[in-house]
């Protein structure tokens, strides 16, 4: 699908893409067509609950299946299709162009090697530096991140360091080679909000600074809203809604983002009337025809059930896959 | 010379392989593997019974009075050993006088004399004596219950006293070797170090001992009777337990001689080019029956009846003829078997007509436990005999319960009177003996030997055997003695205190290149006479 | 996914009307793991084997074309199809096949008793230190601790070589034997288990220790412990037959295949065939044994979140 | 770390308590005499009394222990019932000879095993793992004292390549013969341990192949060696457990294959001490057997701790 | 009870009273927390000599008031869990004594735990591992009443009453296994299982917390709607600032084992006194991407509880600590004007000797 948004091609350009695991005949499609361009230095945010389909995704953008997935589409870094090219250089690309940061930072790493030693297999794997350099630059990652007394820390075990330093380390680590593109699936779900804001500081700052491409995968529009330039709302393997930040929040027209902003408890008070999306997630085995939204929509007329609507384009840079949308409010 | 070198080594290891599959062909090394699960203690009083006295005792070590074993075609009998002769004190019929053989030296190089004699007696029947062995005793005392004391008389001349008179009494010196005093002192006063480099005066000596492995023997080229000077260089003796590994073990060259192959193998061995030399020797292999109170054999006419349900051709066709009927505890052929009365062919009939006279019938058959062990020294095949035994006597009226146990549990039990925990209630045993001589007689049948005692497990005695034992035993005349000991034998065939069932035959498997073997007809063996020819 | 509109509703009939409420019936953890064993071949074939196996044991004196004691000397040694006998006779004459169908009885037996003795009073054991933790596990724990320091074949030795020998003797050794393990591996499951919310919820329901026991742990801790138990079979059947054919299992006539290998040991130059075939048995049934085991313990790894 | 191997060292020793008096209570049920073998059969009662003085047994059974457990402490094993040698010359000799096979048999098991289970878990589900594991699960099915005596018909027997029995050399094997010897035994015993690991192996290279950083590990652009080498680490403590356990089994297992190729180790020492009931040699060999199996797992412990930070605690 | 309509907040406490489980009367807090202390022990070295404490709960006084809804907030590892347990005795505590309804729970003198916890009841945070994964759900749910002595078939025929109560439909839902639910359903169940006893209080660890966003709405509502109609006392433990305000009537927050600061929801979220509070709710992404957080308020992961800092245990993070805070434990100081307001903070304590005293700061001055 080819869509005039960002005039031109983004750093990252993702089309078509659907993933399915499992043998044929008891497949379950996690990913049904996603399409989005990712520009130099933006921050993307997708939006979902669980089993949306959003970590595949992001998974995805780096070739990282687990085994018996089914893929099609295109990923392509840099003009480079990802999903089409070799074992050899996707695997010179990941860690170096595009790397990623994940949710639970205890159990993203390896607990039986230091965290010095994780960082600086990735830089000489990338740059083929001797030991000790590498060992320099992890320190300067260190730094970077702002971890105290970093060279003592470079020797640790995962399992001896908080939770907001591991994130601190995963930051590092995912940095060490310079990506141009950034994934970071829920990288702070798992940490305390007093953490958390620190982390996302964090990031929205080395993003500017390193002029990273960013796809931020999270389930809390909170977080979305504090680091992204554009959110992506994803619902049963699809983009609900594309737009950014800004409008996205504040004026959805998608009903699942707007019952998703409504059912957000953020500032109400006892007594407040907080209007719950009824209903639950759709089992990703029986994906209903139509608009998978469409059983749990109150705005949903007959053609929602027919047949999946397309993306529709609302002023310049606002999508939404959607037969009756919200009416635009100020 | 890059190439010859090369060539050395390919030519070492070429050699080292050919060794390993056949054997050092200079001067012969005879390679035995016996039946004992380990090698027997090379000390000069060996373990492992028969086996051990068989290869680790006279080859190495003498006793006063020896074994003829140069004749495959007569019952061995006893010969002057270290004793050039003796005879009994014209005044006490207790005390003998042994007359010692002159210029005999140990493998140390030290003599032999009385004082040698007197220091051997003290090893094994004076726990105050230095030189006591604890071990050795046991087994010599077992064999010899009857020694009371000793006196040197002169330095080649010793007299030893018995408990009572026994006109049998060289025969048990048979089994006490004597071993070298002055080689005790070298290791220390330790028989434990005394047997890594022990010295007796026979044809081999002891060169190497590796426990549970190998004993090695070679020639004593000193030796004082140079007729009897071993052809063989060596001699190796491996333990191997397992029949089906002494077989294979033959099979595949690794040893020329094997003890008691599986009988079921010995078609294929013939087949294969070996030579299986089998031989009468005074074993039997009985049933012993309780004939206390309470048991069916008690009852003469149910022991009789037995020993006509047994088929004894058939035992002998399951052994593949390794083995000869048994009808007494002597072989038929030999003089002092006698003449009973009843001659036990295998006649289920009779077996039946006895029975019915003793009660019994095909409603109410003999209910009767067998202990047996599932191997062990002059056992034979122990399961499948009496499995068969089992099989066949059930059609002349005998419901036979089989009781398997180990060889250690056995010998417990026949130590113990029937009725005791130890017998696990078995109405008899099945455990083979020796019959060399007439000793073992009073052993078995007097009741005076009844177990606890002695082993007459089944506390069998009639008034007649007892005082014909009691007779022979005092009897010094050879020709009396032997008259008098057919009589007892004819009485105790018909009496059946046993099962009488096969002979041993003795088979031995053994290479090709095994010359000069004489399989004399005794539980022991002259290896002297064998060499090795590729 | 029509719950959510109760939500506002606040009219509910009473309690009494729920008696006779036609529930819609789910099926539960242990329909599931049928279900995947039904789907799983190999697991299938090593049971239908099996089955045959146990089956021909039972129905010996049935199928057995002869007694299995009983021989004919004469006939003796004979070979696999030998008139008479389908599958030969042994060294005092006995048919094989009527031997190795009784013998399938004291194999099974060997296999099969110690591990289900073990595993009551293993699984009781380990489930009770699990459980109460404390001293209760460290007395239990450190007991299994001395008996696990023993190689088990070298514990089975030791101990039949010692009781002496016969049937009982060998499975009360084997018995001996597995219930360390089962002790440790009970304990490890039940002490999971225990520190699960949903026992903490049920003790905070002031239910008794035993309720608690019975109720929410046993279900939960029996499939592993089950699983591993079904793979000690396999090695029963093994070393009960080892230990005959050492000479310390069962003894003689005793129709058995660890015996009857050791006794055929020696026909193994005569007739390799006849003397294979009790080997192969146990090397079958202690194979389908472990068979099943792989495949109950993958139908049984059952990853229940959604 | 070192605070960690001590306390592992402390911990063992009250197992290795319980386990003497588990063996003393164990030989303690041995029923009838341990002389009776020694005795002759039809030796006099006086003499039965001065053998059960001379060797102790006159005593009370806690006696009979702590004296024992005494000499056991200051090294000494005892003096055979069944020849008067002193018990530690004989085990200590059996034992190398078992170690000459345990080691080698160690080797090609657990190197099998691993490269069998790591192939398996890396081709999961597809032909080879089916394959591999089939031979896996074979390894632990087949009963391997009937397979030895398959193996000895074959090769010995009719191929006459390999000696059929026994051990032919002393110490190591320095000859081809020597060598020739062990091919056999080794093979024969290396199949469990292969089987086992194999199986093992194949079940943690899956569990860390599960968890989320070998994702990271991906993400970072590895190799697949360098991955494995990951995962090997991770999988390192589960599979050093199992092999600590094979080769204590090894060791106390090889009874039975000793048994077949009649090899003076030290399954055979026990096995002649049972047959024999010789008390002295019974105690020391299963004791020591059992002592050198909390020595390995104590050492296993600490490997694992060496591999895995978290377990040092 | 159950059919009831909600009523205002008068009624209410009437009903309440009317409880025939009631014995303190309305003056008397539902419970009350007096200095509980619960340290799990460290073992470690060559004996395993105990090295140190995890100091999970050290010295908390709370009072949770009939009726009310008392929101219990703080960062992950502070105790809160403990706390929760603590309550329920499922964890005993070292010292400190716990009053439910007047009655001083003790199993020797007092309200035994078994009595305690008919009266009150938890739902966990996992919904998943709080459900017995081998039992039907109603079964789960009528098993506390069928250890208390009600039988089978009124206990499912109950259980099957709460589960329409809860929004499951009993007869679609009640046979089913806990793996064949969303997070969201099984919840609700857990829920309905807490409440199978009829208890006065239930204490909520976290229980909305790991569900999604549209889900975690629904429950709140259903739970809301529930305390209205049976007339519960909630103890609602979560880390998530934005759910306690939306639930609670007073909230308390807690601080590596100690509670710092308690009051109305309007106190704490207008007039946050104790820096920690301050922190936590600048910490709170804004939702408005025209107003971005800006700059962290505190530094660094909350410190290791099994040697916390001394003195005041926030200094370590804190922009105002000073000597006095690290020589003295700060005392809770209510706040005049503000009965329910209690701040454990050297700044609001004349006699400290802080140089902030009453200067009323806060940490956006910092960091800003």
């Amino acid at each position: 699908m080819k869509h005039d948004i960002i005039a031109e091609p983004g750093i990252l350009e993702v089309s078509n893409l659907h993933v399915a695991f499992g043998r044929p005949k008891d497949r379950v499609s996690v990913v049904n067509g996603v399409d989005f361009s990712l520009a130099k230095g933006e921050v993307l945010g997708i939006l979902g609950e669980s089993g949306s389909g959003k970590s595949v995704m992001l998974r995805s953008l780096m070739g990282l299946f687990p085994r018996r997935t089914h893929v099609t589409g295109h990923v392509r870094l840099a003009g480079q299709d990802l999903l089409a090219m070799d074992k050899k250089t996707l695997r010179n690309i990941r860690g170096r162009d595009v790397s990623m940061i994940f949710q639970e930072p205890m159990t993203s790493f390896d607990p039986v090697f230091t965290v010095g030693r994780q960082i600086t297999e990735t830089i000489r794997r990338h740059d083929g530096v001797s030991e000790q350099d590498a060992q320099a630059r992890a320190l300067e990652l260190f730094e970077l991140v702002a971890i105290p007394s970093a060279k003592s820390r470079l020797t640790n075990y995962p399992h001896e360091m908080s939770g907001g330093m591991r994130q601190r380390v995963m930051i590092a680590l995912a940095l060490a080679c310079r990506p141009k593109v950034l994934l970071a699936d829920e990288p702070t779900t798992a940490l305390d909000v007093t953490v958390q804001i620190q982390i996302l500081l964090l990031l929205r700052e080395l993003q500017r600074e390193m002029g990273m491409s960013v796809v931020f995968v999270t389930h809390d529009i909170g977080v979305a809203a504090e680091v992204a330039d554009r959110i992506g709302v994803m619902y049963a393997g699809r983009f609900a809604e594309l737009a950014p930040t800004r409008a996205a929040i504040l004026t959805p027209r998608h009903p699942y983002t707007r019952g998703l902003l409504a059912a957000t408890i953020h500032g109400q008070q006892r007594g407040d009337h907080i209007e719950t999306i009824p209903g639950a997630p759709p089992n990703l085995a029986h994906l209903p025809t139509g608009c998978a939204f469409a059983p749990r929509c109150g705005r949903s007329v007959a053609a929602c059930t027919e047949k999946m609507p397309e993306m529709t384009v609302f002023g310049k840079t606002h999508m939404a896959r959607c037969y009756n949308p919200e009416p635009s409010q100020i | 010379m890059k190439k010859s070198v090369t060539g050395k080594i390919a030519a070492l290891l070429i050699g080292t392989m050919l060794s390993a599959g056949t054997a050092l062909a200079d001067g012969g090394t005879l390679r035995i593997a016996m039946t004992s699960s380990d090698v027997p203690v090379t000390t000069g009083m060996p373990n492992n019974g028969f086996e051990g006295m068989r290869f680790l005792g006279y080859p190495v070590f003498e006793p006063l009075v020896d074994w003829d074993l140069s004749s495959a075609d007569k019952p061995a009998d006893i010969r002057p050993g270290l004793a050039e002769s003796w005879e009994i004190d014209p005044e006490d019929t207790k005390r003998w006088i042994f007359h010692l053989r002159p210029d005999v030296e140990f493998h140390d190089g030290s003599a032999f004399d009385a004082d040698a004699v007197v220091w051997n007696l003290e090893r094994f029947f004076d726990e105050t004596s230095p030189q006591f062995d604890q071990a050795g005793s046991a087994i010599v005392r077992g064999r010899n219950p009857i020694l009371d004391s000793w006196e040197k008389i002169d330095d080649m001349t010793v007299a030893i006293t018995t408990k009572y008179p026994a006109s049998y009494f060289p025969y048990i010196m048979s089994y006490m070797l004597i071993a070298s005093p002055a080689a005790f002192e070298t290791a220390n006063s330790d028989w434990n170090e005394y047997g890594k480099a022990p010295s007796g005066t026979g044809p081999f000596k002891v060169t190497n001992v590796t426990p549970r492995v190998s004993v090695e023997l070679s020639r004593n080229d000193d030796y004082w009777n140079p007729d009897r000077i071993a052809k063989l260089d060596h001699i190796q003796l491996f333990p191997m337990p397992e029949p089906t590994t002494r077989l294979a073990a033959l099979r595949s060259g690794q040893v020329d001689w094997i003890e008691v192959p599986p009988p079921d193998a010995i078609p294929g061995l013939e087949g294969a080019g070996f030579n299986v030399v089998t031989n009468t020797y005074p074993h039997v292999w009985p049933w012993e029956f309780d004939t206390t109170e309470g048991s069916p054999f008690a009852d003469v006419r149910v022991r009789q009846a037995a020993n006509y349900a047994v088929n004894r051709e058939g035992i002998v066709a399951l052994m593949n003829g390794t083995a000869a009927p048994a009808k007494g505890f002597f072989d038929v052929d030999s003089p002092l078997f006698g003449s009973p009365e009843n001659d036990y062919t295998y006649d289920p009939e009779k077996a039946r007509a006895l029975l019915a006279e003793a009660g019994y019938g095909p409603d109410n058959p003999v209910h009767a436990k067998i202990l047996t062990s599932t191997s062990g020294s002059g056992q034979m095949l122990p399961v499948q005999m009496n499995e068969y035994l089992q099989q066949t006597m059930a059609e002349s009226g005998f419901d036979i319960d089989l009781e398997m146990t180990e060889w250690g549990s056995l010998l417990v039990a026949l130590r113990n009177p029937p009725g005791t925990a130890p017998t696990m209630d078995a109405d008899a045993l099945n455990i083979s003996f020796a019959s060399s001589d007439i000793s073992y007689l009073a052993k078995y049948f007097h009741s005076k030997n009844a177990s606890p005692v002695s082993q007459n497990w089944g506390a069998f005695g009639t008034p007649e055997t007892d005082a014909l034992l009691d007779q022979i035993e005092t009897t010094f005349d050879a020709e009396k003695q032997a008259e008098l000991t057919a009589e007892l034998h004819a009485k105790i065939v018909d009496q059946a205190p046993w099962l009488f069932i096969v002979h041993d035959l003795n088979p031995r498997a053994m290479s090709e290149h095994v010359k000069g073997f004489v399989s004399a007809q005794s539980w022991f063996q002259d290896l002297t006479s064998v060499y090795i020819e590729e | 996914m029509t719950s959510y509109a109760k939500d506002t509703g606040s009219e509910f009939p009473s309690v009494s009307s729920y008696r006779d409420l036609k529930v819609q019936e789910s099926p539960g953890y242990w329909a599931m793991v049928r279900k995947r064993i039904l789907r799983d071949p190999v697991t299938l074939i090593s049971a239908a084997i099996l089955l045959v196996i146990i089956l021909s044991a039972i129905l010996a004196p049935v199928l057995a074309p002869y007694d299995p004691y009983v021989g004919n000397i004469m006939t003796r040694m004979k070979p696999v199809g030998f008139e008479g006998h389908l599958l030969g006779t042994d060294e005092t004459g006995r048919d094989m096949l009527s031997r190795l169908l009784f013998g399938g009885r004291l194999s099974l037996i060997a296999g099969v008793v110690p591990v289900s003795i073990a595993l009551l009073i293993g699984g009781s054991l380990g489930i009770t230190a699990g459980f109460f933790g404390g001293l209760v596990n460290t007395v239990i724990m450190r007991v299994t601790d001395v008996f696990y320091a023993f190689p088990s074949i070298l514990l089975a030795i030791a101990i039949c070589g010692m009781l002496g020998t016969g049937l009982f003797n060998t499975l009360l050794s084997l018995t001996l034997v597995f219930i360390p393990p089962i002790v440790r591996i009970s304990e490890s499951v039940t002490t999971q288990v225990r520190n699960l919310d949903f026992v903490e919820a049920a003790r905070a329901s002031g239910a008794g220790s035993f309720a608690l026991m019975r109720y929410q742990v046993l279900p939960n801790v029996l499939a592993p412990i089950l699983v591993y138990t079904t793979s000690l079979v396999s090695l029963s059947i093994i070393l009960a037959a080892g230990l005959s054919f050492l000479g310390l299992g069962v003894s003689a006539p005793a129709a058995e295949w660890g015996l009857m290998l050791n006794s055929l040991r020696q026909m193994i130059y005569i007739d390799p065939v006849l003397a294979a075939l009790p080997g192969v048995l146990i090397f079958a049934t202690s194979m389908c044994f472990n068979l099943i085991s792989d495949g109950l313990r993958s139908a049984m790894d059952v990853r229940l979140k959604v | 770390m070192l605070s960690f191997i001590l306390r592992r060292l402390l911990q063992a020793i009250p197992i290795l308590f319980g386990v003497s008096v588990m063996v003393f209570l164990m030989v303690q049920m041995i029923p009838g005499s341990p002389l009776d073998l020694l005795l002759p059969p039809d030796a006099s009662p006086q003499l039965i009394e001065q053998m059960k003085e001379a060797y102790g047994f006159d005593k009370p059974a806690w006696q009979q222990y702590l004296l024992w457990l005494w000499q056991l402490l200051h090294g000494n094993l005892g003096y055979s019932i069944f020849n008067g040698a002193p018990v530690a010359d004989e085990l200590f000799d059996a034992l190398g000879n078992t170690f000459v096979l345990a080691i080698p048999a160690a080797f090609t098991g657990f190197g099998l095993g691993i490269l069998l289970g790591v192939s398996a878990a890396l081709s999961q589900g597809g032909p080879l793992d089916k394959l591999l594991s089939a031979i896996a699960i074979t390894g632990v099915s087949l009963p391997h004292y009937w397979f030895a005596i398959v193996m000895v018909v074959i090769f010995s027997v009719n191929l006459n390549w390999l000696p059929a029995q026994g051990m032919q050399f002393t110490g190591v094997p320095t000859t081809l013969a020597g060598f020739k010897s062990m091919i056999l035994p080794v093979i024969t015993l290396s199949l469990i341990p292969m089987g086992v690991v194999a199986r093992v192996v194949r079940a943690a290279v899956l569990e860390v192949m599960s968890q989320e950083f070998v994702n990271t590990l991906h993400a970072k652009g590895l190799w697949d060696r360098s991955v494995l080498l990951h995962v090997m680490k991770n999988a390192a403590p589960a599979t050093l457990a199992v092999m600590g356990l094979q080769f204590g089994y090894l060791l106390g297992g090889s009874i039975l294959v000793e048994t077949v190729f009649n090899w003076p180790g030290s399954g055979n020492l026990l096995n002649l001490a049972i047959f024999r009931r010789d008390i002295p040699v019974m105690q020391a060999t299963i004791i020591v057997l059992a002592a050198f199996f909390v020595l390995l797992n104590l050492i296993v412990d600490i490997a694992q701790a060496l591999i895995d930070p978290r377990i040092r605690r | 009870m159950i059919g009831q309509v909600p009523t205002t907040g008068a009624d209410r406490m009437q009903r309440i009273l009317a409880d025939a489980r009631d014995r303190g009367g309305p003056g008397q807090p539902m419970l009350i927390l007096k200095d509980i202390k619960r340290h799990f022990p460290i073992r470690k070295g060559v004996m395993n000599r105990t090295v140190g404490h995890v100091q999970a709960v050290d010295g908390v006084s709370l009072t949770v008031m009939k009726g009310e809804i008392l929101g219990v907030v703080g960062e992950s590892g502070c105790g809160k869990s403990t706390l929760s347990r603590l309550m329920m005795r499922l964890v005993e505590p070292d010292t400190g004594e716990m009053i439910f309804d007047g009655d001083l729970v003790d199993d020797k003198v007092g309200l035994t735990t078994r009595r305690l916890r008919r009266q009150m009841q938890m739902v966990f945070q996992d919904s998943f591992s709080s459900l017995n994964p081998r039992m039907p759900i109603e079964e789960t749910i009528a098993f506390a009443p069928m250890m208390n002595g009600s039988s089978r078939s009124d206990a499912i025929a109950a259980a099957r009453a709460l589960l329409d109560q809860v929004g499951l439909s009993a007869a679609m839902f009640a046979r089913r296994y806990p793996h064949e639910l969303s997070g969201g359903q099984r919840q609700r169940v857990n829920i309905a299982r807490a409440l199978a006893v009829n208890p006065r209080v239930v204490i909520l660890d976290e229980a909305v917390s790991a569900l999604d966003k549209s889900v975690e709405a629904q429950v709140l509502q259903l739970l809301i709607r529930l305390q209205e109609e049976m007339d519960l006392t909630y103890v609602f433990v979560s880390h998530d600032l934005n759910v306690v305000r939306y639930i609670s009537d007073r909230i308390a927050v807690m601080y590596l084992g100690r509670i710092v600061e308690t009051g109305s929801v309007d106190e704490i979220w207008d007039n946050p006194r104790h820096p920690y509070t301050q922190a936590l709710l600048a910490s709170i992404p804004s939702l408005d991407p025209d107003r971005r957080t800006m700059a962290a308020p505190i530094y660094g992961d909350p410190p290791n509880p099994i040697n916390p800092p001394s003195g005041c245990r926030f200094r370590t993070r804190c922009p105002f600590a000073e000597t006095c805070c690290e020589m003295h434990d700060p005392a809770a100081v209510t706040l005049p004007g503000s009965s329910a307001h209690a701040v454990s903070c050297h700044m609001e304590n004349e006699a400290s000797g802080h140089s902030r005293v009453g200067t009323n700061a806060r940490i956006a001055e910092v960091t800003q």
